[in-house]
């Protein structure tokens, strides 16, 4: 088995890691980089629970052979946060009881960012069409919608 | 165990093709096998510049899009206007940022939909190699196939000529119990030249041509379309699975082949 | 293309607990020199909130703010034996543990307290803000933090407590299958409107008004989560899951999440709640565990709100547009049932 | 765009609604890592070695196994040891042992006879996953094919292939004497003779994937103390722990696991399969060891929500009345017991459901099918015949011509009635859930109807345990030999008769141990049962259907012997003044009442013959409850 030495940007940091052959973000980011945050759901591209996004647009890193991340930039749910910042989307996630395992959330919360990040105020069938490709098996989903049209200010049945 | 060879052009990876290797697209369904120990694959050949094949451009009533180019490429690009609501069936977000036309073109049941509008778009596929190749060829022999794509050209159709419906039991996205494309030229009201093909209801994309024989010469209405309703089950004779059983698709094809010609929508 | 509106009704109990007890949790209750308190368990938060309702069942039960008190769950090492979170018991068993363990706490609090103050500990309250007073005199007063240093280094005391909370198990008799199952029910009932398509036999749910009785709602929002999502599954059972599609038939079992279905963020139903609370007497402040009930009022309701819709009874889950065609068709098209 | 509110309006006599943290929207004490990735489920604890282990599973439903080779697996890249049944040192198990319930029947790896596709014949375990899964690959077993069963009631039959050869019937032994579990109570055959209809259906329900996100999993690793660290998603700490003590023969007091942060669970981590095997694996290879299912396994190969089949027969009176009703139903537990048998225990307890109904019988089977193992899901045991009673209800309301929710109500349980198990319902609130579903939702019941409560019209005659008509028909191995009806009653040979009032001693909490445990009742917000009904304000009113009589004479025939609780007389129920305005209704004190306790006949108490503990191999308490193994 051979290794291959990839570099990118994570969360804004340089990250150099040596992979395997054929090992996936998913698997790099967390045993090799020690990044938790986006999590194993499936390593089928179903679920969306390792999320992560690829200079700038959400991917899915079970699916991402990790030697082609190199020289490009890699967010995970990790960053988010800048210090003890939350991220906007963070804070409405925990306003709006939009978590219970929590496992799907890293995920959503990459999905989410990606939306507004190019989308400040999405509708609603904005904001579904963003985690169509994540599955929640807690909520119902409705929390979720909810948090995300919360942290781009919008109104939702609670506040508005 | 696989192995990775990174190459700089197409022609360098199918010359690297043989047994046990797979060429690297999106990796949606390639990396899907390799995470689950898919022993037919020891080997990824790989470009180190996939970009390089994803472009989309017009040529003059074509339009050519890169093997490369990704259903988000696609969502992006107004010269493929026609195209976006397929790109969009495709996945989730996700998934269209990594998802390429090449690989839809391989991509088995029951995956595919944007090859199903292809297919309907009359599409033609420049290989590797050189040569051309239409699509209904290739997919009537896609295991056997060693050559890679390289672009595929398809038709711009006129104004509303071009349809699409997916229909998935999850909303809004989720994996085909049928899709259907349409090309539905016509003249003077009248369809000449009709190309309707469907996803889902076979091993690959099919065209179906009793439908498309059906429609020929005839107006839009309800009355119109009833004998190329009628064919459908002529034309079809789809597989079940966990979706839903052939008998169901089978059934329900004329109902959504009605709503897609007579723009009904989907529920 | 004709869409017939469906309405359907149905209501449920279920118990709450292992049924037949036999199914023992403990809790152990300690606080740190500056008062605060940590709750050591081994029971599982999975979603549920364990962690969460746990917490306020023992800020409440010492007469503390929330933020004083943490819960460590799930280390075998340190946290005492539960047997586990199912069976709906975590609320009820882990929670009545608790109870018992931050009873015995607080009365070591009380009396830590009573000794600084020199007063009976009968004669002592909390204030739920971290102040310890003597009944009556708000002025004579101590806080939680000064009572826990004065008890770890001054009176030489703990201020830690112990429970358990067991139902022995129960026999069944074989003949009669008489048996003391569990000790309290949530209840349930919940009307969906639905859509037929009877053309493809598509179903689309598009709103629920329910009523669930939860005995008490130990955290709102928690029980809000649990019937909101909980309702969601029931439609995903109704209509959509399984493991195996032309059960008893192996064949063609899904094995990913674009073949086993669940209804995505696009088929969010409308879901109206009101909660019921009518508290169980042994019951950790009356609330019972919602977790479990909520998804199972919702898979006959539709299938009653089908048969309204377009007359076809479908006895056999899930509820998919196949199996609803093939009763259209036998029966020679729908045949709606009436406004309800 | 959904919405909650809380009757606070409702049974608020019996609650104090001014506790300090109790009742508040308090944020979950775990939301913050949940929203910054920092949770740390199990595969989020990390290990310089780690190693990963993947199984090797029947492809087949049924077949022997003439012989594994891993000479080839053995040899391959990155591979450290293959694990086969001979290194599991106690390879038989049954899930509820723990409890002392059933027989030992499963083995953690197979090594005669697969009984499901998925079940697992030997474990690879490597320096990755892929090469784990390259040499799971490139073992080769031999298998004759045996002859599958697959339909439940197929597998009842006398020829049918046998699944379990512990349980060579294809049924789980109920108490060393029936296949199936019994509830008798009344004569559901006087029943059905004096019902005016006899309503019948048959339900299924298809096998369901709990589908948490996170899938089952556990990371074991050597510790230094001569301990095994075990990081799992288990749903049941100690359940895992004292699983995997029994099937490595090892001091359980050895075993140190964590948990407790679980990406989802609803059922499906109870099973203690991931467990017992990735500590296996540290203790034969000295190091780290992962066993994460991926998706398709916890698919297929973990176990579902079971499919069962529901029979309900019931014998109505016009007025809606239902006065019998009959149940047999098959749960489909797959090859192995895993927690079926008990689904089945609690499911009978359960019926009829929420209804008084003087005649109830049931039989319910735990079969064995050549198909993955059924276990818990979210609604154990309740969710497959609730769908079948609810979707039957609307039947006999069609039948009789009633509104359904009126029939409902008609039919409610209610505070102090004697349910089928010979226990007194209390604290009940059917029928006040049915008013206010049918009044958020605009569905017309009558005034009758809303007039109803769940503290009245309960007890009485309706606290009464009948004369029940018992039989011994499905003994164990019966079936073998000759066909016998499933449906309750028929094809006894006998029947028996069990006296009016027979009732066994209720089991209570255990006591606190100390009474510094005893909360202060003032400060636990419940000030016991209200002997007011709790009124729907405003519920819709459509004119009377004069559900009254019905209602008054749905009550069984008084027996002789007076019932054991005082309960609210029938006439109150009748009788229940038009509702006040809720918001006037002035509070009553606190019910000094105790809680309705059955007072024991007159007669020596009760006790069942035979004990729910038989048809167990090792009776009495199991030794892994008790933290370290007893020789």
């Amino acid at each position: 088995m051979s290794k291959t030495p990839v570099q990118f940007s994570l969360n804004g940091s340089p990250a150099a890691v040596f992979v395997d052959d054929a090992q996936n973000l998913l698997d790099v980011l967390r045993r090799g980089v020690g990044d938790l945050s986006p999590k194993y759901g499936c390593g089928q591209g179903t679920c969306g629970s390792c999320t992560v996004l690829i200079d700038g647009e959400p991917h899915l890193s079970c699916l991402t052979l990790a030697e082609t991340v190199e020289g490009r930039a890699v967010e995970t749910t990790n960053g988010l946060a800048e210090g003890p910042q939350l991220h906007a989307l963070q804070e409405a996630f925990m306003e709006n009881f939009a978590a219970q395992c929590g496992y799907c959330t890293p995920g959503m919360l990459m999905a989410a960012k990606a939306l507004l990040d190019r989308t400040p105020r999405p509708s609603r069938e904005e904001v579904i069409e963003a985690i169509s490709g994540n599955i929640c098996r807690c909520t119902g989903y409705e929390p979720i919608i909810d948090a995300i049209l919360a942290a781009s200010g919008q109104p939702t049945r609670r506040t508005g | 165990m696989v192995t990775i060879t990174t190459v700089e052009t197409l022609q360098d990876a199918a010359a690297n093709k043989g047994q046990g290797t797979a060429f690297l697209g999106g990796g949606t369904l390639l990396m899907r096998g390799v995470n689950y120990g898919d022993q037919n694959v020891s080997r990824i050949v790989r470009l180190r510049q996939p970009e390089s094949l994803a472009g989309v451009s017009s040529e003059g009533e074509r339009v050519r899009l890169g093997a490369c180019a990704t259903m988000a490429t696609i969502l992006k690009s107004a010269d493929v206007a026609f195209l976006h609501a397929v790109a969009r069936a495709v996945g989730g977000p996700a998934i269209r940022n990594m998802a390429t036309v090449g690989g839809n073109v391989f991509a088995p049941h029951p995956y595919g939909d944007f090859a199903v509008a292809l297919l309907a778009l009359d599409a033609k596929l420049r290989m590797s190699d050189g040569s051309e190749l239409e699509l209904e060829r290739l997919l009537a022999a896609r295991e056997t196939e060693t050559r890679l794509i390289e672009s595929v050209s398809a038709m711009r159709p006129a104004g509303d000529d071009f349809r699409f419906l997916k229909v998935t039991r999850v909303k809004p996205r989720g994996a085909s119990v049928l899709s259907i494309a349409a090309w539905l030229p016509r003249r003077a009201g009248r369809i000449s030249g009709a190309r309707v093909a469907f996803g889902a209801m076979a091993p690959t994309p099919v065209r179906t041509p009793a439908v498309e024989a059906a429609l020929e010469g005839v107006s839009l209405d309800q009355n119109g379309i009833d004998r190329a309703l009628q064919s459908v089950a002529n034309d079809l004779n789809p597989p079940d699975d966990s979706l839903a059983s052939g008998w169901y698709r089978k059934e329900v094809a004329p109902v959504h082949l009605k709503r897609l010609l007579l723009g009904q929508g989907t529920r | 293309m004709t869409v017939h509106k469906g309405r359907g009704f149905a209501c449920i109990n279920y118990p709450i607990g292992m049924n037949l007890g036999g199914d023992p949790s403990q809790a152990l209750v300690h606080s740190t020199p500056d008062g605060k308190f940590m709750v050591s368990l081994s029971s599982i938060d999975l979603g549920q909130g364990m962690k969460s309702v746990t917490r306020q069942i023992a800020a409440e039960t010492l007469g503390v703010p929330v933020s004083d008190v943490y819960v460590d769950t799930a280390d075998s090492d340190t946290g005492p034996h539960c047997m586990g979170s199912f069976a709906s018991r975590g609320t009820h068993r882990v929670g009545n543990a608790v109870i018992r363990a931050a009873t015995e706490a607080r009365k070591a609090l009380l009396e830590a307290a009573a000794e600084e103050l020199e007063v009976n500990a009968s004669d002592l309250d909390t204030d739920g803000q971290g102040n310890i007073h003597v009944k009556g005199a708000p002025s004579r007063t101590i806080t939680v933090a000064d009572t826990a240093i004065a008890a770890q280094f001054k009176q030489g005391r703990t201020l830690s407590g112990r429970g358990i909370f067991l139902i022995p198990p129960s026999d069944v008799d074989p003949d009669t299958g008489e048996m003391t199952p569990v000790s309290c029910f949530a209840h349930a009932a919940l009307v969906v409107d639905l859509e037929v398509d009877d053309e493809t036999g598509e179903v689309t749910v598009r709103e629920i008004n329910s009523a669930y009785e939860v005995g008490r709602a130990l955290n709102p929002r928690l029980v809000e989560q649990q019937l909101i999502g909980g309702a969601w599954m029931g439609v995903s059972h109704a209509l959509y899951e399984t493991t195996e599609p032309y059960y008893p038939d192996r064949s063609h079992a899904p094995t990913d999440f674009n073949a086993y279905l669940m209804p995505g963020p696009g088929e969010v139903v409308d879901h109206n709640i009101a909660v019921l609370e009518r508290p169980a007497e042994d019951a950790p402040f009356g609330g019972k565990g919602p977790g479990e009930m909520c998804a199972n009022p919702v898979l006959p309701a539709i299938a009653n709100a089908v048969y309204n819709a377009v007359g076809v009874r479908c006895d056999t889950l899930p509820i998919t547009p196949e199996k609803v065609l093939r009763r259209l068709i036998a029966n020679g098209g729908a045949r709606p049932q009436g406004v309800r | 765009m959904s919405s909650v509110e809380f009757r606070k309006d409702l049974f608020n006599d019996e609650r104090d609604d001014n506790l300090q943290e109790i009742g508040k929207p308090t944020r979950r004490q775990d939301i913050l890592g949940h929203v910054t990735g920092r949770s740390p489920y199990y595969d989020d604890h990390l290990f310089d070695g780690l190693l990963h282990m993947r199984c090797v599973r029947s492809p087949h439903h049924h077949a022997r196994i003439r012989s594994i080779d891993t000479g080839m697996a053995e040899r391959m890249p990155g591979v450290i040891r293959v694990v086969l049944a001979r290194d599991v040192p106690n390879n038989l198990n049954t899930l509820l042992s723990l409890i002392n319930f059933g027989k030992d029947e499963e083995k953690l790896i197979q090594d005669t006879k697969v009984a499901y596709i998925g079940e697992p014949v030997a474990a690879i375990i490597a320096e990755t996953d892929r090469q784990a899964r390259d040499a799971c690959a490139a073992v080769k077993v031999d298998y004759e094919v045996l002859n599958h069963v697959l339909d439940p009631e197929e597998a009842l039959s006398s020829d049918a292939p046998v699944v379990n050869e512990i349980y060579p019937n294809n049924t789980f032994d109920y108490h060393d004497l029936y296949d199936h579990q019994k509830l008798r109570f009344g004569d559901v055959e006087k029943g059905f003779a004096e019902a005016d209809h006899i309503v019948e259906g048959e339900y299924q329900m298809s096998p369901i994937e709990q589908a948490p996100i996170e899938t089952c999993g556990a990371i074991a690793a050597p510790e230094t103390n001569d301990r095994y660290v075990c990081y799992t998603s288990t749903q049941a700490l100690f359940f895992s722990l004292g699983t995997t003590a029994k099937l490595l023969n090892m001091a359980s007091s050895r075993l140190h696991f964590i948990g407790g942060t679980v990406g989802g669970g609803f059922g499906g981590k109870v099973d203690s399969i991931v467990e017992p095997l990735s500590v296996l694996g540290a203790v034969l290879t000295g190091r780290p060891v992962k066993f994460m299912w991926d998706r398709t396994e916890e698919m297929q190969v973990g176990a579902p929500r079971g499919a069962e089949r529901w029979r309900i027969k019931d014998g109505v009176a016009r007025d809606g009345r239902i006065l019998a009703r009959a149940f047999t139903g098959f749960f489909d537990a797959g090859a192995y017991t895993r927690l079926s048998s008990y689904a089945i225990i609690k499911c009978s307890a359960h019926l009829p459901g929420p209804y008084t109904i003087p005649n109830v019988a049931s039989n319910v089977f735990c079969v064995f099918t050549n198909r993955t193992p059924a276990t818990a899901m979210r609604g154990f045991g309740i969710t497959g015949v609730d769908f079948a009673i609810e979707c039957h209800m609307d039947k006999v309301a069609e039948t009789v011509g009633l509104n359904p929710i009126e029939l409902r109500i008609l039919n409610a349980y209610r505070d102090g009635d004697m349910k089928p198990h010979r226990r007194l319902a209390k604290n009940t609130a059917l029928i006040e859930c049915c008013q206010v579903a049918a009044q958020k939702s605009g569905w017309s019941i009558g005034a009758d109807a809303t007039r109803q409560s769940s503290l009245l019209g309960g007890g009485g005659a309706r606290a009464e345990i009948p004369e029940t008509v018992t039989d011994s028909a499905g003994r164990i191995g019966e079936r073998r030999r000759a066909p016998v009806p499933t449906a309750p009653g028929e094809g006894a040979a006998s029947k028996g008769h069990v006296r009016a009032g027979t009732q066994g001693i209720p089991i209570v909490a255990a006591a606190p141990q100390d009474e510094d445990m005893v909360i202060d009742p003032a400060r636990t917000g419940y000030r016991g049962p209200s002997s007011t009904p709790t009124r729907i304000p405003d519920a819709a009113m459509t004119p009377d259907h004069s559900l009254q009589p019905a209602a008054a004479a749905a009550a069984p025939p008084p027996a002789s012997r007076p019932g054991p609780v005082a309960p609210p007389s029938s006439s109150q129920y009748q009788q229940a003044k038009p509702p006040p305005p809720a918001a006037q209704m002035a509070p009553e004190p606190p019910a000094a009442q105790p809680p309705a306790v059955p007072q024991q006949p007159a007669s020596q108490p009760y006790k069942p013959e035979k004990p729910f503990s038989r048809g167990v191999n090792r009776p009495g308490v199991s030794r892994f409850l008790s933290g370290s193994r007893r020789r």
